[in-house]
């Protein structure tokens, strides 16, 4: 029965800043968000698609996509209404795709509504989607929670410019969710009731949900499982001794999920050297003068045992990957070859491309080039901990390592005026996460494209920070965009990933990360997932005893 | 009095006095002998200690068998998550530590008392110097450091090399962050010194400014410098933690007190002798400093000393 | 009093002025970019998007100027709106956080009961510890009492309050249970269990700087009133046939508390500007929270603004500690 | 040893140090430290310098050697203006003239050797090499009268009396013809004072040299001095030969001074008239108008508080700026300085 | 002078010590007199010779540590001050025995109104009410000579000129009418004229209010105009010991002698050459063995070095009623 079960608490030690998830793509804001928000469709811990304000989710079958794939059509639920009361309409989806389109907007989420060439509202219920061309994956537009559906009469005011401005909009939306906003406070609370107006007039079992910020993982984890403060909180990873710990107080358990999200070493095929002239460095223009031997890219990859990472990292939130792409399983490589450590395997590989040590210094040359390398990451426990691993063992293999942490914000903070932007790759190697928004590869494979090459004439602003370029890879990414069908797709997203990976090694994946949350015994109904929001199913949460 | 007695008395320095002073002080005299120790240990220790702080058995069975333990002969202090040995770690972070607190100390006495005594000394531009102590003061800690690191990183790091550039680096930015109490309290000292008869006498001598400051003010501002000194070393290793705390210390392998002690704080449940040896070395040198800079305070008072 | 008092004003504002353009030269210089928090999934074209949106990509005097604009004119106009129901600034566009998109002032309007509580009180909690300590310390120079107060303090002095925050934590939160880890900004004292509450969670932060603080402030006490127990007005108080509580009390403690109150004074700006460390560890969403986190995702007009009035903050305590000198001694008449 | 001839001329010395207040710091007005003072010293005599606590004695003596920049005036040693000098003349000056000061623990860095205190103006003037400088050290222990082995003891460890000999020895160290001491006694215990008074003595006879001699200890001042100038807030009172001046003090300030003197002898203490004044010294920032001796005056006259009297010689040697004293006080004064110089040519011999 | 009179305070064999680092400072050894009602009793000798040490010892006023009264008696109407609880020695000072200090610059607190200063007194001792004791208060002011007193008591110590704040010290001392008042070189700070003003107040008030007085010095100037007594202290002891005209007419001790001399005369002969005691004072460190001028002493023989010389009288009254000196040497022996 709806608000019988009175508070839920759930924290997040990334405070949230906005509950607009167009505003602010950060994944804390996005969850948060989506407990209000909805998108038309969602997907589940399978990374199924299914319905939430759409009646059902379009298909060619179902007549829903066009044969031809240039539109969608998505046809809304009856009945519905905002929280305020006021009936859903197509017209309410369409202006949520002009909002985020708005070029003086800065929509976070234009990824998902690119090649769209015009949605049209026939009525109340209907919208159908026109893309510019052939889209053989037409779900991007409004799934998922980065893509929820704003309310026209609300956020009217709020195109373009002004976005940045409606503090009252942002902090409060009117939603078709579960949860209506009462109070917010910036990067610190958020406070949420039942709302009144939820389709489902038993649900949500909870009246209020304090949603709370600050700390750190380990506090947060803490909080769930050894004081029992909160019932559910969000991203608490922590080393697996704690895990273990933890665990054992039996007031709570970790929860996993996997999906994309992959550890690994990204390799620099380009010369990042110190002595080259500002704009040259790292570029295309001089090849890596180690790195650019597969030899050593192999040697380097086999020497790595992964399972030790896991077990010293990451424990139940991750497991040991040779795949860049590691799920759903449709489109998931195979790979195994990696997971075991084969150090006498890669010295001898090194032994035969003529990587010896010459000079007796235990640091293998070749051609008067030493194997030294400049390994960098961000600031992060688990990391500086890998970083340790990972030199021990290159160092066993004769390679010489330099390490470097950086402080995150300015790692991925993009600032062209920044030598430590992740994009820069003003080292020979560097590690971190990554992964794609729902399940739908292309984009992220489309990564790795020649054109997507960062550089000084781009303001180093691309995807393809490994200055990896095979024509054939491009190639291929051009057949996966005219293809459609799960399978033919994911056959190809297989061949992509091994390019990158086992083939080439020019990317070294290391851990499959999956979400690991902390979720108390008291909290009945969480289904954790790893494809939308971890909040996904908030309306189904109840009370447990 | 006219036969000429050759036979001076045996020279005794200034610093005798001081000592003889000093040793008077039963707090200082153990301070100096514990931070002596650490000190010691941590310089010569790792000549005896062999064992490579940063050394993790590349045979993960070995490493995962030498992980978190407690301590034992082979390892008296125990090892951390990754089996590395403490003591070594310990030792070597204690180089970095105590160098920090040291040279960091220095970069900003010497920026203080430059300041204060100009400050105090030439009317004329006490007011500007003081409005930058102002400033200096006003100006928020993170962001400075960030831009000092980001803008001098490379370069330093390219004259230098990356380990002695990073060094240098943190040491002048706590440095250039921690010099305003200093340049205050000297500058109040030089105001009173500057009216004191013996400096005037000076004048009337003919000495020039340059050397009435070297020669009469300096000295005489050496016991609050030296206060503030001690105080700056206890700071600085604080603030390195701090830095390392917040991510904008040395490299990662570089295991400073700070960073074992943020580490370790992590552990704190499970293994928590591990943050007790870097938090326990941290709080003997800053207590230490801080009675040795209580006897240096009464040491170099000619009144407690006259006694 | 009144003329040094304007005088000193005057002469702040271009100090200040000079502040605030280094403080902005300062953090725009500051390596990372708005965007850091922003997932990689995000591809480069909306990220080039969402800078324009914020204004970031502006030449840094327009922003500059724009920021003093809106800081000096705009967000007192506001202020006098909020006040008199009034509406003079008429839509001018705020000072606006770039991450949360919510006028910075209203952050700060947020923040600052946490923070003023919770320092506030530590500070309060410091200085009524210090001082009888730092009397008695004084009083009975080198007895046992002082020399443990003496390595109370130092000690105090030389751990780090993450150290002992988190040891705190270990010990009375997670093993005991008596407080809970977590700051509940939204907790109202409306009766006994929640002002009970309200207690229990004010605790450990409390006493962590709380101790720090009087650490300090003991220590400037002690000298103070030893270099004033010295004094010829004592003996004359003593020859007068008053008894040692009123010698000390009396006479010692005035002339002991003139340069511990401006101490005092000048510390107070910590208490509104947050204890970053402290916030942190205790999870207390105050204002130095606020700060670390905006500088973390370079949100600059938040990073900018909290500091400047942070700065602004520590040039008026300077004067009120100058003033404050002025009334408790009627030595020094200014002017 | 020439005398007679003056070494030092003082004319219309002024120094007036600004006081600033209001918002903008404006200077409202001068605290008249020292108001128009002329005198000259003869080479080789004592002049004494006698007056209250705050009177501007200390800064006669400093106005003197420049160690203040005068706001008006000259002052002519050894027949260079002192008072316009540039810099580094003064510095190359500066041998010449030296000051000892009143309070020997403050004057001496408590933190240098005697050796280095004596031998800093052989550091500052000289380039002899450091075993000339050292035996000129030793030369000027031995003058002063300190044992040579003290030479590496620092100040802290000597007497009062001691520490004023290190004082005087590194006055001495370069030769100077004319010292100006400012109380060089007051700081030291009576027994002391003796010693102090008696080296100062000795050495004059043997260097020839001259004192501006800066005291409120009267009866030291007549031990000392030659002439004896008698100071009221910022001006000269009375300037006359010291047995003249004791005998028969002219200005009224001068037989209240005299008269306030107490006497070790309890016969004369018994019979003694004190003339008592009453009030304190005005400020000198806000010197009374006419003469500034008139609010404390026991034989004031209306005149008085509107006429500032002038120091006008009224018997031969004698200067005294009173108008109960002066003869033909109506008006009409001649400029003081021309009245001293005047009295110079006859100046007494020692 | 009532010479057969009670005296109000007799002070016996008082003994006080310093420990120091550097070994115990015997800074008043066996120091005895007494003071009869009306009587001005003038303490003169150089720096450290035990004045302040000794007067202070009298009610307690010396920090201890690293001060301790040894031995003696400070009787002061019929009671031991020595053997007194600390309350009830805070009762007799300020109300039996008043204090005057040296400087008084520093002798009052800054922070409070001179009005404020002068009442406390009253209200501890006299136990009068506020209104009481500020109308007692303007009234001692007035007495000391401070014009516009009512309002002056609103006033604080550094809006007072040095002679004014004196004044408002000998008000303090005053106030609550004690049967002895010390005072502990209350000129030595002053000008001339100004000490003239107070030695002519101190004279005047005590013909109004007859009380006993001590008053320390280094001036023999200020002691001929004003003691009627002289004690002369040398080394933490009384070395000499007469009625005032005795002292400076017929001195005994050769360091009176010197003493005398070496001070220069504002009136009579100019000698070219002042007398000087050569060397320094004594260290005091130690009980003392030998007489403590010795080494100073022109006269000094064998048994000054053996024999610390106990006081004897000189003209046949009792020691410590006529002239008395603590000296192996007599000037007649010397002449004879
Ligand atoms: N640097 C200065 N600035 C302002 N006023 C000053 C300064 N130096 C001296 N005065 C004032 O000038 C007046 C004369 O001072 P000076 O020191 O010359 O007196 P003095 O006769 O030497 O007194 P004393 O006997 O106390 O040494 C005093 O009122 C003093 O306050
Ligand atoms: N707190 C102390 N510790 C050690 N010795 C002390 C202390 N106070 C005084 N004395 C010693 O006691 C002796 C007598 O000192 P006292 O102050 O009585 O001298 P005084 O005659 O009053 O001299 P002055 O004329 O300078 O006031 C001196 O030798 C002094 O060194
Ligand atoms: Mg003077
Ligand atoms: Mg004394």
């Amino acid at each position: 029965e709806r608000g019988s079960d009175g508070e839920v608490r759930i924290l997040y030690y990334q405070a949230v800043s906005t509950l607009n998830a167009y505003l602010s793509s950060g994944t804390k804001d996005v969850e948060a968000g989506s407990l209000v928000l909805e998108p038309l469709a969602g997907f589940d811990q399978d990374g199924q698609l299914f319905p939430r304000l759409a009646a059902e989710i379009p298909t060619v079958e179902n007549g829903g996509v066009a044969a031809d794939l240039t539109s969608i059509t998505w046809k809304l639920k009856e009945g519905l209404v905002w929280s305020d009361g006021t009936p859903v309409t197509s017209a309410d989806v369409k202006f949520t795709w002009e909002y985020c389109t708005h070029p003086e907007g800065g929509c976070a989420q234009g990824a998902k509504y690119e090649g769209i060439a015009s949605i049209d509202t026939p009525d109340d219920l209907t919208v159908v989607v026109n893309f510019e061309g052939p889209k053989p994956y037409p779900y991007q537009p409004f799934t998922g929670g980065t893509a929820p559906i704003l309310q026209k009469a609300q956020f009217e005011a709020c195109l373009g410019p002004a976005a940045q401005t409606c503090t009252e909009q942002n902090s409060k939306p009117i939603g078709t969710g579960p949860f209506v906003v009462t109070d917010f406070k910036v990067n610190d609370v958020v406070t949420l009731e039942a709302n009144p107006n939820y389709r489902d007039p038993a649900k949500p079992a909870f009246a209020t949900v304090t949603l709370k910020g600050g700390g750190d993982a380990l506090a947060a984890a803490s909080a769930v499982m050894e004081t029992g403060e909160f019932d559910y909180a969000w991203n608490t990873q922590i080393n697996p001794e704690q895990q273990a710990q933890m665990e054992a107080g039996g007031k709570g358990k970790f929860v996993n999920a996997f999906g994309t999200l992959v550890e690994r070493i990204e390799i620099n095929l380009t010369d990042p050297s110190a002595d080259l002239p500002e704009g040259e460095r790292s570029t295309v223009k001089h090849p890596h003068p180690i790195l650019s031997d597969a030899n050593v890219r192999k040697a380097l990859s086999m020497a790595i045992d992964r399972q030790t990472l896991v077990d010293v990292g990451y424990g139940g939130a991750g497991r040991p990957t040779c795949n860049l792409v590691p799920a759903p399983a449709f489109q998931a490589s195979d790979n195994t070859g990696c997971l075991t450590q084969d150090m006498e395997g890669a010295k001898a590989l090194l032994e035969g491309a003529g990587w010896t040590d010459s000079d007796g210094d235990g640091i293998r040359d070749k051609d008067g080039k030493k194997l030294s390398l400049v390994y960098q990451t961000t600031v992060n426990p688990v990391r500086q901990d890998f970083q340790a691993l990972v030199k021990g063992w290159w160092n066993e293999l004769g390679v010489e390592v330099e390490l470097k942490a950086i402080d995150p914000a300015v790692f991925f903070g993009g600032d062209a005026a920044s030598p430590d932007t992740f994009q820069k790759f003003y080292a020979d190697v560097e590690m971190y996460a990554n992964n794609f928004d729902g399940t739908d590869a292309e984009p992220y494979m489309s990564q790795y494209l020649c054109d997507k090459i960062p550089g000084p004439e781009n303001q180093w602003q691309g995807e393809n920070i490994n200055r990896f370029c095979d024509p054939a890879y491009d190639a291929l990414v051009k057949e996966l965009s005219t293809t459609s069908g799960i399978e033919a797709r994911g056959a190809l997203v297989m061949k992509l990933n091994d390019m990158l990976t086992k083939d080439s090694n020019v990317i070294i994946p290391l851990v499959d990360r999956g979400r690991f949350s902390a979720q108390s015994n008291t909290l009945g109904g969480f289904v954790m997932n790893s494809w939308d929001t971890e909040l996904w199913n908030a309306q189904d949460w109840t009370r447990a005893e | 009095m006219t036969e000429i007695t050759l036979q001076t008395e045996k020279v005794r320095g200034p610093w005798a006095d001081v000592w003889a002073q000093f040793r008077k002080h039963k707090g200082a005299m153990f301070a100096l002998w514990t931070l002596g120790t650490l000190a010691v240990v941590c310089l010569l220790g790792p000549l005896v200690w062999r064992i490579d702080p940063n050394f993790i058995e590349s045979d993960t069975v070995k490493m995962f068998r030498m992980r978190n333990q407690g301590p034992s002969l082979a390892h008296p202090l125990g090892t951390d998550q990754l089996g590395r040995d403490m003591l070594a770690r310990m030792m070597f972070g204690g180089r970095i530590s105590l160098a920090v607190g040291l040279v960091a100390m220095l970069v900003a006495i010497f920026i203080g008392t430059t300041v204060g005594v100009i400050a105090g000394y030439f009317r004329r531009l006490d007011g500007l110097l003081m409005r930058l102590t102002d400033l200096f003061l006003a100006l928020p800690l993170l962001p400075l450091l960030l831009v000092m690191i980001f803008l001098f990183r490379d370069p330093v790091a390219g004259v230098l090399g990356p380990r002695l550039g990073t060094f240098l680096l943190i040491v002048m930015a706590i440095g250039l962050t921690s010099w305003m109490q200093a340049a205050r309290v000297v500058r109040g000292e030089v105001l009173a010194l500057k009216e004191r008869e013996f400096v005037l006498a000076a004048r009337s001598i003919g000495t020039p400014s340059r050397r009435i400051i070297t020669r009469h003010i300096l000295p005489n501002v050496l016991s609050p410098v030296l206060v503030a000194a001690t105080l700056g070393i206890a700071a600085a290793i604080i603030t390195e933690s701090v830095l390392s705390f917040l991510g904008l210390g040395f490299p990662p392998d570089f295991p400073t007190w700070g960073r074992l002690l943020y580490d370790g704080i992590a552990e704190i449940r499970t293994y928590p002798e591990r943050v007790m040896w870097p938090g326990i070395a941290i709080s003997l040198t800053v207590l230490s400093v801080n009675y040795i800079g209580d006897g240096l305070r009464d040491a170099l008072d000619p009144r407690i000393r006259g006694r | 009093m009144l003329s040094f008092t304007i005088r000193r004003l005057l002469t702040a504002i271009p100090t200040l002025l000079l502040i605030s353009l280094v403080i902005f030269l300062l953090v725009d210089l500051a390596p990372g970019s708005p965007l850091s928090d922003v997932p990689l999934t995000v591809p480069p074209e909306v990220r080039q998007k969402m800078l324009e949106a914020m204004g970031a990509d502006q030449p840094v005097m327009v922003r500059y100027l724009l920021w003093l604009k809106q800081f000096f004119w705009i967000e007192p106009l506001y202020g006098i709106d909020a006040l008199f129901g009034t509406d003079f600034a008429q839509g001018a566009q705020r000072i606006i956080s770039w991450q949360s998109k919510v006028p910075v002032f209203q952050i700060i309007g947020e923040r600052l009961p946490q923070t003023l509580t919770v320092v506030g009180t530590a500070y309060l909690i410091g200085v009524l510890i210090a001082l009888p300590i730092g009397i008695y310390s004084a009083y009975r120079q080198y007895s046992w009492f002082d020399q443990a107060g003496t390595f109370f303090a130092m000690a105090g002095f030389s751990v780090p309050t993450f150290f002992t925050g988190n040891l705190l934590i270990l010990i009375f939160a997670v093993n005991l249970g008596w407080f809970p880890t977590i700051y509940d900004t939204n907790l109202e004292v409306v009766d006994w269990a929640s002002f009970k509450e309200m207690l229990a969670q004010m605790a450990l932060p409390v006493t962590v700087l709380a101790l720090f603080n009087a650490a300090e402030i003991s220590r400037y006490t002690r000298s103070s009133v030893l270099e004033n127990l010295g004094q010829d007005y004592v003996r004359t108080a003593r020859a007068k046939g008053m008894g040692e509580g009123r010698v000390v009390l009396k006479h010692v403690l005035r002339n002991s508390l003139i340069p511990v109150v401006t101490v005092v004074a000048l510390g107070l700006p910590t208490v509104f500007g947050g204890a970053i460390v402290t916030e942190q560890i205790f999870k207390i969403n105050g204002i130095g929270a606020a700060l670390i986190g905006a500088i973390n995702v370079s949100d600059l007009p938040t990073v900018q603004t909290v500091t400047f009035i942070f700065a602004v903050l520590i040039v008026l305590f300077n004067l009120i500690a100058d003033i404050l000198y002025g009334i408790l001694d009627p030595r020094i008449r200014y002017d | 040893m020439t005398q007679g001839q003056p070494l030092v001329q003082v004319r219309n010395l002024k120094m007036h140090f600004p006081i600033y207040a209001g918002i903008l710091r404006r200077k409202v007005g001068a605290v008249k430290a020292v108001d128009g003072v002329s005198f000259d010293i003869l080479t080789g005599e004592t002049l004494g310098l006698v007056g209250e606590s705050g009177c501007g004695k200390s800064t006669v003596g400093r106005a003197l050697l420049r160690l203040y920049e005068p706001t008006a005036g000259s002052v002519v040693i050894d027949g260079e203006d002192i008072a316009a000098l540039p810099p580094d003349a003064l510095r190359k000056k500066r041998p010449t003239m030296q000051m000892v000061f009143q309070d020997p623990q403050a004057s001496l860095n408590p933190r240098m050797t005697v050796a280095a205190i004596i031998g800093e103006p052989l550091d500052e003037h000289t380039d002899w090499t450091e075993a000339r400088k050292s035996e000129r050290v030793y030369e000027l222990m031995d003058q002063v009268g300190l044992n040579r082995r003290f030479a590496n003891r620092y100040p802290h460890e000597f007497s009062g009396g001691q520490r004023q000999r290190i004082g005087i020895a590194r006055a001495l160290a370069l030769n100077p013809k004319f010292i100006v001491c400012d109380e060089p006694i007051a700081a030291l215990d009576v027994s002391i004072q003796a010693q102090v008074v008696n080296l100062l003595e000795d050495l004059q006879d043997r260097l020839g040299l001259t004192y501006l001699f800066i005291s409120h200890d009267l009866s030291m001042v007549r031990h000392i001095a030659d002439r004896v100038a008698v100071m009221y807030l910022g001006q000269i009172a009375e300037l006359s030969p010291r047995d003249a001046l004791y005998a028969r003090p002219l200005h009224p300030y001068a037989k209240a001074l005299l008269s306030a003197v107490p006497e070790a002898d309890p016969a004369l203490e018994a019979q003694r008239q004190r003339i008592i004044l009453r009030g304190d010294v005005p400020s000198p920032a806000n010197p009374p108008k006419g003469c500034n001796f008139c609010t404390r005056c026991p034989v004031v006259m209306p005149v008085c508080r509107d006429v500032e009297p002038v120091l006008t010689e009224v018997e031969p040697g004698r200067f005294v700026a009173c108008h109960l004293v002066s003869p033909n006080n109506a008006g009409g004064h001649a400029s003081p300085g021309a009245e001293v110089r005047e009295h110079n040519q006859q100046g007494e011999a020692k | 002078m009532p010479d057969g009179a009670e005296p109000v305070l007799d002070v016996r064999g008082l003994k006080t010590v310093f420990k120091t680092r550097g070994g115990e400072v015997h800074a008043v050894n066996s120091v005895s007199f007494h003071l009869r009602p009306g009587e001005l009793l003038g303490v003169v000798g150089e720096s450290g010779s035990g004045k302040s040490v000794t007067m202070m010892s009298l009610i307690g006023l010396l920090p201890s540590p690293p001060a301790e009264v040894r031995a003696g008696e400070v009787l002061l109407g019929g009671r031991d001050l020595l053997k007194l609880s600390p309350r009830d020695l805070q009762a007799v000072r300020g109300a039996k025995v008043g204090f005057v200090f040296q400087d008084p610059m520093t002798s009052l607190n800054p922070v409070f109104t001179v009005g404020n200063q002068i009442m406390e007194p009253l209200i501890k001792h006299m136990g009068m009410t506020k209104p009481q004791a500020e109308q007692r208060a303007a009234e001692l002011l007035a007495l000391v000579g401070i014009p516009d007193a009512k309002k002056r008591l609103k006033s604080y110590p550094h809006q007072f000129s040095g002679g004014m704040r004196q004044r408002v010290m000998i008000a303090i001392a005053l106030a609550c009418d004690p049967d002895v008042l010390i005072a502990d070189e209350p000129t030595t700070a002053l000008d001339v004229t100004i000490q003239a003003q107070i030695i002519e107040l101190v004279k005047d008030l005590r013909q109004k209010l007859g009380m006993a007085i001590v008053w320390i010095t280094h001036d023999l100037g200020v002691i001929a105009g004003i003691a009627d007594r002289v004690m002369v202290m040398y080394g933490g002891q009384v070395v000499e010991q007469a009625p005032v005209r005795e002292l400076f007419t017929n001195p005994r001790h050769p360091y009176t002698r010197a003493l005398l001399k070496t001070v220069p005369s504002l009136t009579g002969e100019r000698a070219a050459r002042l007398e000087v005691i050569q060397g320094q004072p004594p260290l005091l460190l130690g009980a003392p063995v030998a007489c403590p001028f010795r080494a100073r002493c022109a006269h000094a023989f064998d048994r000054c070095e053996a024999e610390n010389p106990q006081r004897r009288a000189v003209d046949g009254l009792p020691v410590g009623q006529g002239h008395d000196v603590a000296c192996h040497w007599t000037p007649e022996a010397a002449h004879g």
